[in-house]
């Protein structure tokens, strides 16, 4: 802990700025950010495991040195003794969180001690029926699937993210493909769907055709 | 125009206006258009001075330069605010005297409400740009926001699901019907509706005696606005159709209808005023 | 939950009582369990922004103490000198996130100074930019809400139709009421505009007045 406070007041912004100049071109911290303080702010945003060795890409420095910073952050979380502090230095406290090496990555996960809270919590947000904003949302996903978020929102006409990581977390939908070119998740529903509906597959949806292609064509053949 | 279009859309580097936005050079005034407003709100500069044809040239010039997004969002702010000097300068037009009757106190209320309006739209302006600032800074950062933990996502309480399938099927129906926001009824407003073609009918009556009528007699009785504009938009019509002759002997003077038809024939009043719809 | 109120009670008798009324029957934290360390296990899995009371009602515990634990929270994150630690002892790291009131409740973000190091780890498309005109009538929006779209089009002397809609499909702003006499619908800004302004109330808007009292009051100041 000490050791970061250090670098952390070493890295004043003038101390950065002549130095900056031979950081790498596309990525990569410039001199005197600390190592540790960067990898946590990406390990807040990412989904998915990160590799050292990608991480190490990520910030321009070398893997030896991100397996350093990620030990420290280890220790850090769980509450270890910081090894640069003096013997009666006060504990650091057991984060709720914790880092873990998983899959060949690492990713940030609730500390098991508290997974009855979050679980106690989760259970809380997620009402026992789904919102009539939810239901319409799924509704249209069912009918245009695989369809983006985005062109969900244009046909609702309001924003649906919330109600969209709704639906994903209720297993009633699930990511399909991401576009290559414009990196838009499209989504599809999911048996789960077909099971509460009590139909055996999509071709079971009542038709409800005319308003389907976008009001353009369509109109004669009713489906 | 006498200032040549190049040199008006030059961004003036002595300008205070940073943004180096559209500038006016007219006679007393050469400056950023922001700049024109708020001394035409300071009053240092006098409305009915500024020539906003010539405003107005300008910056049809200066829009040519401009492309895309840029140029709708300049367009339009430069409609809002001339839209509001324009009523400012035809307050300012009017005649002002003394402080005599209720019509010239009116006059000047209406003209202090305009201001008003003018300095409440640049309070917008002003305040829109924090949140554009904001908004920017804002897209920048980035909060937590992963998928659930499996451990957890499996963990939700049972969905309780009431929908049939039918009724899931009404469900997107609605979703897909077309949103068109609705539009305010007016049907609760109701005015008698007002008839151009009766009103000409009525004017065609009176000046066909021969006696040509002043305005004033032709409208003598209507007691409703919308009665004397219908009568004047119908004397319009008329003149279009070569029925009637105007004199006027000085501007703002009595003006007199005379009636020179040849042949008129009352079916030429069924067609007409036709375009103002009654 | 009756020994989660006994725990309460023994912690904070005084202060208990009245805000512990609202706490929820079935929730709550076991006793002993650090609140501090529960809430940055909850703060690791939500996707809104949380309040206070949500919060206090998801662990059982008062709301007073919830929101001593995020203020102590938001002060380890931000690196503050520990306020139970000796006088010599180490500073704290400040991290590479913050725990911030936002959009009318607290949430993780990573601090600003890391922003471009984990932009290429986040996949969100910056959705487009508000023109000109969509900023100024969310602007008349946000200061005199609920308002109808004639009273916003005579502020702004221009027709907003097809920008309210925008702002609409934003989910910016939402529909208010409908005038049961006009039939005229009014809006309001939502709290997803807040997020989007990084603010976490109205209140935290920057002051307009005189200039906004329909132009009336306080006009001859101005002039």
């Amino acid at each position: 802990m000490a050791s970061e406070t250090v670098t952390d007041s070493a890295a004043a912004p003038d101390a950065a700025a002549p130095e900056n100049a031979d950081a790498p071109e596309r990525a990569g911290l410039a001199d005197g950010v600390d190592l540790a303080r960067a990898l946590e702010a990406i390990f807040m945003v990412v989904d998915e495991p990160q590799s050292v060795v990608g991480l190490a890409s990520a910030v321009g420095r070398p893997v030896k040195e991100v397996r350093a910073a990620i030990a420290s952050l280890v220790a850090d979380y769980d509450g270890e003794p910081d090894p640069a502090a003096l013997p009666d230095a006060p504990a650091r406290p057991r984060r709720g969180f914790e880092l873990r090496e998983v899959g060949g990555g690492w990713r940030l996960y609730v500390r098991a001690e508290f997974d009855d809270v979050v679980r106690d919590f989760v259970h809380t947000q997620a009402p026992a029926k789904l919102s009539q904003a939810a239901l319409e949302t799924l509704a249209v996903i069912a009918y245009k699937q695989p369809i983006s978020r985005g062109a969900v929102a244009s046909i609702r006409a309001v924003n649906v993210d919330s109600v969209v990581r709704t639906l994903l977390s209720r297993g009633l939908i699930t990511e399909a493909y991401t576009d290559s070119e414009t990196g838009a998740i499209h989504y599809e529903t999911t048996e789960l769907l077909l099971t509460q509906l009590g139909i055996n597959s999509l071709d079971e949806l009542p038709q409800i055709s005319p308003l389907l292609d976008d009001g353009q064509a369509g109109f004669d053949d009713v489906r | 125009m006498a200032t040549p279009p190049d040199a008006v859309i030059e961004a003036g580097d002595s300008s205070p206006d940073a943004r180096g936005g559209f500038r006016v050079a007219v006679a007393d005034f050469d400056g950023p258009f922001d700049l024109l407003l708020s001394l035409i709100t300071k009053r240092e500069l006098d409305i009915t001075e500024v020539s906003l044809s010539a405003v107005t040239d300008d910056f049809l010039a200066y829009l040519r330069a401009l492309e895309g997004a840029e140029r709708l969002d300049e367009a339009s702010e430069f409609l809002v605010v001339a839209a509001t000097l324009l009523d400012l300068k035809i307050a300012s037009l009017l005649p002002q005297g003394e402080l005599v009757d209720a019509e010239d106190v009116a006059l000047l209320e209406a003209r202090d409400l305009l201001f008003a309006r003018l300095l409440q739209y640049r309070a917008f302006k002003e305040v829109s740009a924090w949140f554009s600032e904001r908004i920017t800074a804002e897209t920048r950062r980035h909060v937590r926001s992963v998928r659930l933990e499996d451990r957890f996502r499996q963990t939700t309480t049972e969905l309780r699901w009431t929908t049939s399938v039918d009724d899931f099927a009404a469900l997107a129906l609605l979703a897909f019907a077309p949103k068109e926001i609705p539009i305010v009824g007016l049907d609760h407003l109701h005015a008698p509706l007002i008839s151009v073609r009766e009103e000409a009918a009525h004017v065609v009556g009176m000046l066909r005696a021969g006696e040509p009528l002043t305005f004033r007699q032709l409208i003598a009785g209507a007691d409703q606005m919308g009665v004397v504009v219908a009568r004047f938009l119908a004397l319009l019509e008329l003149y279009r159709h070569a029925a009637i002759g105007f004199e006027q002997l000085e501007p703002l003077g009595e003006l007199t209808v005379r009636w020179t038809a040849e042949n008129w024939s009352d079916e030429n009043l069924v067609n007409l005023g036709a375009e103002y719809g009654q």
